[in-house]
């Protein structure tokens, strides 16, 4: 309960930095905003921001050093009271108040930036170092180059990423062959034909379709769609007899990903300004002219945005292609085959009953330091066209 | 000069583009409907295989209460009570239920004893005992006790146990389900809601029919409140400062591409991360909430910034223009009018990114949250110290369970997985709405 | 009171190219046009004046049913092209706005390149058989509208990028690449200097001879340079409309009168 | 610090931690501890990670702790581990209820699912397609296997006790000995990968989800699962021996793999409920025959005793 | 050739508000402004006339550093204000474009009410110490503007639902809302109809008295009438600047006259 009580304490303190710098400033002003440098409200924030930024910088030092225990509460009560007082000094009506939040607020920003940056460092470290054991004990020629996955429990086992990557990229293709049209006409259809009551309604519904566990899916998959697809295309077609399959596998999470196109487009093109639709139903194009060659290049970098994300899914999803594909890793061209990717391996040798120190464990660090770079390497590549096709554009 | 085609023949030219046009249009509703529809399909599957798991079959009948056997002592004092297992307090159930039966007048051939006592949970006796320890003053008196029904005889009244499938069921006998029919029709066995299941902890295979959802949903809530706190923040201050303020320059692009990368990284090794970051270095607990929560926010960033950006570079550059003419500084411009116009997006970014945190086991894998946890957490924020379990990782866990009882309990998790979800995001839904007003 | 039909024999040689039969408008609740009704010859121009917000941009978005993009705008009346009803439900929009072309009063160029903007009308309507015939279509309708000097080194820099007069003209080049029937000119010339004007002005004549023209315009100096015909809108309703000559020197009512003396605004 | 004990491990090993948690937690005054699912290897990765309140106090295994991995716990500083022993998990082969019944040997699954097989003195890949033609006496129904993927340790038990069983039995080692030379431990647990043995990366209700839409299947299942399921699927003699606790503690039935846990004996001082909770999984009553870990389908360790003594006394690994 | 500097004397009394001295702007690789350097006076109104596309409006942005915000555009050259260097690295641009305001060429009007968007400035600087008094701010702009009798009824419907010449005057309201010391209007009155401009006209010569005004204009007659002092720009180059009625009556380079008396655009 003593955290709670600190925690309200240290509400109280802000509120009253915050009323106390305001009430300051326009006391120096005499009582007349127009006097103050900036907006009293920002006296406020200025306060606030030197009574917090003194409590954090305390606790900061004291996790440095390694100190903890109610001393540390204190030390931070008292240089929250320090700030405020060195910011009510300064806090007079020709203090640029403004200026200083904004700095504060812009320090958040990067700060909040430096987030993402950390956890990729920490990702690329983590599995580095695994990385290194695992190449220590396996030929990484073998690792890159050899087509057969086929890891045993006495050692000695074949672990070649190869037919890994095939199935990660088949399958991301299907994925994506089938929800990047479906999620992007979607999208068209509820931004521009749809009336407004079908669009409050269809768009979160579809967006439930991304919030549904992973594992109904997959069990959907393999309850309905595999054997679905086995019986109506596989086998008439002689292309196998496997209900798991690239295609089923594909099909399903196509489904999983066809919010994360159509949502996120669908409020970029609703952003396009009204003015290009104009211009083009103008000059006599129909709306679906507009919206292919007006509406969509304009809102480009946004849906690439969004179909990346929806890629990005489909690379790291497990559930669904353990479910639909199978489990087996195998280079074949037959989209009715089962095969598997490389984050399921990633996920089962991780997870898997192989002593933690062995090749079998190490080889998910190596697949998934892999996978990164791949990813990457697709990443820069989309930024290069978007790039390119900026420019021509704009 | 040629006279002008009539405006009512369409030439052929426009008639063809006309075509195009509707193809086009039926081919946006057709991708509507193939959302539709396999949302329909799902959710059906689902509620038709988990709505069961909303009701359950309690037995009614009164029970004597022993004083010599709850409260060998005498003393009335919960602290010594306690030492009474539920071995005792199965005995006594067992004693209530087999005179009950024959009060009724309820005679099946063939049937033991222990099988007469095999009706019940074995959750009864634990039932029986809170509620005695909770009020001491019972032992001695006789109450009407509502107590769950064995997962069999559950299964037997929702239609799952067929006397075919007893047969051969090691668990159940056709005698117990002739049984189960006849204290139905005396009244001793109903259906009821099943507020267990929204309130109970987990339980293990022995009895499905007690597992409930109350530590996974308040672990999920927990986990929610910190990716909802920290992600969408983080999310949109990264994307304000990478749009709105950063230089564009080489280490920008590198950033950029980063965080569209991070998205692609499989959310297991958020988990990797998880345990090597929070817990072995930061020295946070397992299976805590506050660990789950923070792995998550990591995991949703991407998917947030990913849409801000996208809204954000979306804003006409007018905007900016009229409010840095009037005197707004850039950070000021940002949020009074860019932020406003980009908000939908940026929302769009936050239901999809908590559908994911909230929807996801991989990375709770390694740091412990897909548990066996039957206590509940205390209160934030010390409750986000506590082990829990949380939604994804309770269906994670039921769907492997070997009793058939739980795939009807797993579903039913799901149904209320997407409430939660529905729930929590009605407010960004509604929020959405009003700000995608065109001025 | 608004209505300003013309009798056939009136016109002279030409034909009522649009009629208009009282027309309303109204955005919500604004009554933005009321009950106007007016004929407009084939092969002239007619210019619109009137005060600013008297609605003489919504009566013209009116004729090529651009008012339908507007959510809240509801328009009642009847309005005719060649005598056909442009609300008639056989009347496909696409087709009418191919014949009725438009330049909008805030320039609106298209985020692609200053050739791609020009050449975007005729790729749609298939005028083009080959490239170069594109092409040409480009650097006719760019000289016409007399930018074709100042951007002939930049046909792909982006259209975005250009000076606001410059994305005036711009616009007019890429609706004149369609070869419309009417043309529609909100305020043509507000961002241009007096030659580029006497430049358009000098294009507007030239469409005369084969089409109608209908500006807007806020200088009764130009309306009287280029007009044959002149409506005046006041508070939603057309209060005068009739041979320019007349309109300019001999107005019947007083308020037009007072507008073009700059007593009212 | 922390006052709830925290395992980790086995998902073989999680419904009998669970059941022993569960009522530890109702009877005694310690709260019931959190049992984690993930694997064996996660599970005592876990437990290496050292010693402290964020580390786990229990793993659960369903294999011995190997030597590499008591290596790691020691440079980790977790040194005294007590290894208890207390049953076996039945492995058994069984197919949809309604289909036909079987009766295997380890030579049928060798025939029918090795990658390659010795034909006339040569080694061809293996043209097995129905379950007769491996062995005339069993049904002519096609070859579907849906065996463990290689992340389950209940592989590596029916690579051993199955596969390369029947590999021995049948001769086959020893023409391949001629073929091959030495290497023929690998060629006789090489798999088919045409289809017809399929890996299951996920867990046994997959299994039997899979066995529901293709009936020809014959799944590999952990004896519990198979109890609890009996009126979905019909289990296969192996051997001329049916599976079940006691043919299975007897040792007549040969496909089980004992179940571990392992405990931090450096915790059982910090944790309270620690011992308590270790002692209360042994004792005969929850884990002995009739109790009700062999309720659910444990088989019962014939010398628990000796797993009783490890705990009371605390012995540790050497 | 291009250097328009004062000297103090020649002013008379004001005192040089702005100063620029060898502003050179970039688009990427388009050179807009060449050298140019210009001095222009407290409480005057100066008018920037050249033909479309000349660099008026790029030299205006530059002069509250509003180029900052395209990321293309590169600017050289010294500016100052009261004898402060503009792109000083201590001068919050904020500052500067509070106490020099804007009304661009093309209106903008935020997507929120008519009177948050005049609200919007006084509201930032902390102009208004009451609701009241933020309440009369408004309708002072608005009326000065000459909007007020127009929209009174509709303060709380959206800014960008006016017609273009009424968003136009509301962009005027905004920026005389925050009373900057300067304020550049970029082609103010091309959409408004001669009372409307007149009365804006009107509203230039009554800020003239505390305040600078920089007006781009079209119409040598506006520039004649409200300005002072004239700058003729022609292909990113000063011409010629000086008194306006030096420049309109006897200007000294050959392609001012020519532009004045309409050979050149
Ligand atoms: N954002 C931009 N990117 C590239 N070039 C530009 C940009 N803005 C203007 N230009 C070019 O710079 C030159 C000067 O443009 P500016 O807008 O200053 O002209 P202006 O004198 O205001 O013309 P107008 O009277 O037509 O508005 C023109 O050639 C124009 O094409
Ligand atoms: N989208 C809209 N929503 C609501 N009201 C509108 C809209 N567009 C125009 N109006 C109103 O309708 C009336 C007529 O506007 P219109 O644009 O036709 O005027 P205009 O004559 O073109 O004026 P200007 O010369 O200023 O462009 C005005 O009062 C205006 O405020
Ligand atoms: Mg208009
Ligand atoms: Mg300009
Ligand atoms: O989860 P397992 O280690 O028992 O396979």
């Amino acid at each position: 309960m003593s955290e709670f009580w600190l925690f309200a304490a240290g509400l109280a303190l802000v509120a009253c930095a915050y009323g106390l710098g305001r009430a300051r400033a326009l006391a120096s002003a005499g009582g007349d905003i127009r006097a103050l440098h900036s907006l009293p409200g920002h006296y406020g924030w200025a306060a606030v921001q030197a009574t917090l930024g003194a409590a954090l910088a305390v606790l900061l030092l004291a996790r440095l050093a390694g100190w903890s225990g109610p001393a540390v509460a204190v030390a931070m009560g008292v240089a929250a009271l320090a700030g405020l007082g060195w910011s009510l000094h300064r806090g007079t009506a020709r203090f640029r108040a403004r200026n200083a939040v904004e700095r504060g607020v812009m320090g958040f920003l990067i700060l909040a930036s430096t987030i993402a940056i950390a956890t990729t460092a920490g990702i690329v470290l983590s599995m580095l170092f695994e990385t290194r054991n695992f190449f220590a004990l396996y030929d990484w020629r073998d690792f890159f180059f050899s087509a057969t996955w086929a890891p045993q429990f006495q050692g000695d086992s074949q672990l070649g990423i190869l037919p890994l990557l095939w199935g990660t990229l088949y399958i991301s293709l299907i994925a994506l062959a089938f929800a990047v049209p479906v999620g992007l006409l979607a999208a068209i259809y509820l931004s521009e034909y749809a009336g407004r009551r079908m669009r409050a309604v269809v768009k979160p519904a579809l967006e439930v379709l991304a919030g549904i566990p992973t594992i109904v899916y997959g069990l959907f998959a393999l309850i309905t769609v595999g054997p679905l697809l086995r019986d109506w295309f596989a086998q008439p077609l002689g292309l196998g007899t496997s209900a798991s399959s690239v295609m089923t596998a594909g099909l399903v999470m196509g489904v999983m990903l066809i919010p994360f196109v159509s949502s996120l487009s669908d409020d970029i093109i609703s952003q396009v300004p009204r003015a290009l639709h104009d211009g083009a139903s103008a000059l006599g194009a129909t709306r679906s002219e507009t919206i292919r060659q007006v509406i969509l290049p304009a809102a480009l970098p946004g849906i690439v945005g969004a179909v990346l994300l929806a890629a990005s899914r489909a690379i790291g999803e497990t559930m669904i292609v353990v479910l639909g594909a199978g489990a087996a890793a195998r280079l074949s061209l037959n989209p009715f085959e089962a095969m598997t990717t490389i984050t399921v391996k990633i996920v089962s040798q991780l997870t898997g009953d192989s002593d933690f120190a062995a090749p079998e464990t190490l080889v998910a660090f190596a697949l998934g330091l892999t996978l990164f770079v791949i990813t990457l390497a697709l990443n820069v590549l989309a930024l290069v066209i978007v790039r390119r096709y900026r420019e021509q554009y704009e | 000069m040629t006279p002008h085609p009539s405006l009512f023949t369409r030439d052929p030219r426009t008639a063809r583009r006309r075509a195009a046009e509707a193809r086009f249009r039926g081919f946006g509703l057709a991708a509507v409907l193939i959302g539709v529809a396999a949302l329909l399909m799902l959710l059906t599957s689902v509620l038709s295989s988990g709505l069961g798991a909303f009701r359950q079959t309690h037995v009614h009948i009164p029970v004597a209460l022993e004083a010599s056997v709850l409260d060998p002592a005498g003393t009335r004092d919960p602290e010594v009570m306690r030492k009474v297992t539920t071995l005792s307090y199965a005995k006594v159930i067992e004693a209530a239920l087999k005179q009950a039966v024959a009060d009724a007048g309820i005679a099946i051939d063939g049937l033991t004893d222990a099988e007469i006592a095999a009706m019940l949970s074995k959750e009864a006796p634990a039932q029986l005992r809170a509620k005695v320890l909770a009020d001491p003053d019972l032992v001695g008196r006789t109450i009407d006790a509502s107590l769950l029904a064995n997962g069999r005889i559950d299964g037997y009244l929702k239609g799952r146990v067929t006397m075919d499938s007893a047969q051969l069921d090691r668990n159940v006998t056709p005698g117990q389900l002739l049984l189960a029919d006849a204290m139905v029709a005396g009244g001793m066995m109903s259906k009821d809601f099943n507020f267990a299941f929204l309130t109970a902890g987990d339980a293990s295979d022995l009895r499905p029919e007690a597992a409930g959802l109350g530590v996974a949903i308040i672990g999920s809530a927990y986990m929610m409140l910190i990716v909802l706190g920290l992600a969408l923040p983080l999310g949109v201050a990264t994307s304000i400062w990478l749009e709105e303020f950063a230089p564009k320059n080489r280490w920008t692009d590198l950033i950029e591409v980063n965080i569209a990368n991070l998205a692609a990284v499989p959310s297991i090794v958020f988990g990797v991360l998880g345990l090597a970051i929070f817990i072995n270095f930061a020295g946070l607990p397992q299976s805590a909430p506050i660990v789950g929560g923070l792995v998550l926010v990591l995991m949703t960033l991407p998917t947030v910034i990913i849409a801000t950006r996208a809204s954000l570079k979306a804003v006409p550059q007018g905007i900016r223009d009229a409010a840095l003419g009037v005197g707004a500084s850039r950070m000021q411009a940002v949020f009074h009018h860019v932020l406003p116009l980009a908000a939908p997006g940026i929302l769009t970014g936050a239901i999809i990114g908590l559908a994911q945190a909230l929807g996801e086991t991989a990375p709770l894998l390694l740091i412990g949250m897909v548990a066996f946890v039957r206590e509940f957490p205390a209160a934030p924020p010390e409750g986000f110290f506590d082990p829990a379990s949380a939604l994804p990782a309770q269906i994670y866990n039921w769907t492997q369970r070997s009793d058939p009882a739980f795939v009807e309990r797993a579903s039913g998790a799901i149904i209320v997985l997407l409430v939660f979800l529905l729930v929590m995001n009605a407010a960004a839904i509604l929020l959405r709405r009003r700000f995608e007003r065109r001025w | 009171m608004n209505d300003m039909r013309m009798p056939q024999a009136q016109t002279g040689a030409t034909l009522s190219k649009i009629t208009a039969r009282s027309v309303q408008v109204h955005y919500g609740d604004t009554h933005a046009i009321r009950d106007v009704s007016v004929d407009i010859p084939d092969r002239t121009v007619t210019a619109f004046i009137g005060p600013s917000g008297c609605g003489k941009s919504t009566f013209l978005r009116c004729l090529n049913r651009m008012n339908d993009t507007i959510a809240t705008c509801r328009v009642a009346g009847e309005i005719r092209l060649d005598g056909e009803d442009i609300h008639d439900p056989r009347v496909d929009p696409v087709q009418l706005r191919a014949r009725v072309g438009m330049v909008f009063q805030k320039p609106n160029p298209f985020p692609k390149s200053i050739r791609d903007n020009v050449a975007y009308g005729p790729k749609l309507h298939g005028l083009a058989a080959s490239r170069a015939e594109l092409d040409e279509i480009v650097e006719k309708s760019l000289r016409r509208a007399a930018l074709w000097t100042e951007i002939k080194d930049r046909l792909h820099a982006p259209g975005t990028g250009l000076s606001g007069g410059q994305q005036q003209r711009l616009c007019i080049a890429r609706a004149i690449a369609t070869a419309p029937e009417v043309l529609l000119m909100d305020e043509p010339c507000s961002a241009l200097d007096p030659i580029a004007t006497a430049q358009i002005e000098e294009l507007i004549d030239e469409l005369r001879e084969h089409f109608s023209v209908v500006i807007v315009t806020h200088s009764m100096q130009q309306a009287a340079r280029v007009s044959q015909r002149t409506a005046f809108f006041h508070l939603g309703e057309l209060v005068e409309y009739g041979e320019t000559d007349a309109i300019f020197t001999n107005p019947v009512d007083p308020r037009t009168e007072n507008y073009i003396t700059g007593r009212i605004g | 610090a922390r006052d709830q004990v925290q395992v980790a491990g086995s998902s073989t090993v999680l419904p009998y931690a669970a059941i022993v948690a569960e009522i530890f937690g109702e009877n005694t005054d310690f709260p019931t501890p959190v049992i984690e699912s993930g694997g064996s290897s996660a599970g005592l990765k876990k437990f290496c990670e050292g010693v402290g309140d964020n580390t786990i106090d229990i793993a659960n295994a369903s294999r011995r702790i190997k030597d590499s991995e008591v290596e790691a716990c020691a440079s980790a500083g977790v040194t005294d581990i007590i290894e208890v022993r207390f049953g076996y998990d039945g492995i058994v082969f069984a197919s949809d209820i309604n289909g036909e019944a079987f009766a295997f040997t380890p030579e049928d699954w060798y025939r029918a699912l090795a990658a390659q097989v010795v034909v006339d003195g040569e080694l061809v890949a293996n043209p097995a397609t129905t379950w007769d033609q491996v062995n005339p006496d069993l049904p002519a129904q096609p070859i579907m296997a849906f065996i463990p993927g290689t992340k389950h340790g209940t592989r590596e038990v029916f690579d051993l006790n199955v596969i390369e069983r029947g590999c021995k039995d049948s001769g086959a080692e020893e023409e391949l000995a001629a073929l091959v030379g030495d290497d023929t431990g690998k060629t006789c647990t090489a798999l088919r990968t045409d289809g017809r043995a399929v890996e299951i990366d996920g867990d046994y209700t997959e299994t039997l989800s899979r066995i529901a839409s293709d009936k020809d299947g014959i799944g590999v299942f952990g004896l519990s699962f198979y109890e609890n399921n009996a009126s979905k699927l019909q289990v296969a003699t192996m051997n001329g021996v049916s599976p079940s606790t006691e043919t299975i503690a007897s040792g007549e039935y040969p496909v089980s793999r004992p179940l571990f846990f392992y405990v931090k004996k450096a915790h059982i001082d910090a944790i309270p409920g620690l011992k308590d909770y270790a002692e209360f999984f042994v004792a005969d009553d929850i884990a002995g025959p009739g109790g009700p870990l062999a309720e659910y389908g444990l088989v019962p360790d014939p010398e628990l005793a000796r797993a009783q003594a490890a705990v009371a006394d605390e012995v540790t690994l050497d």
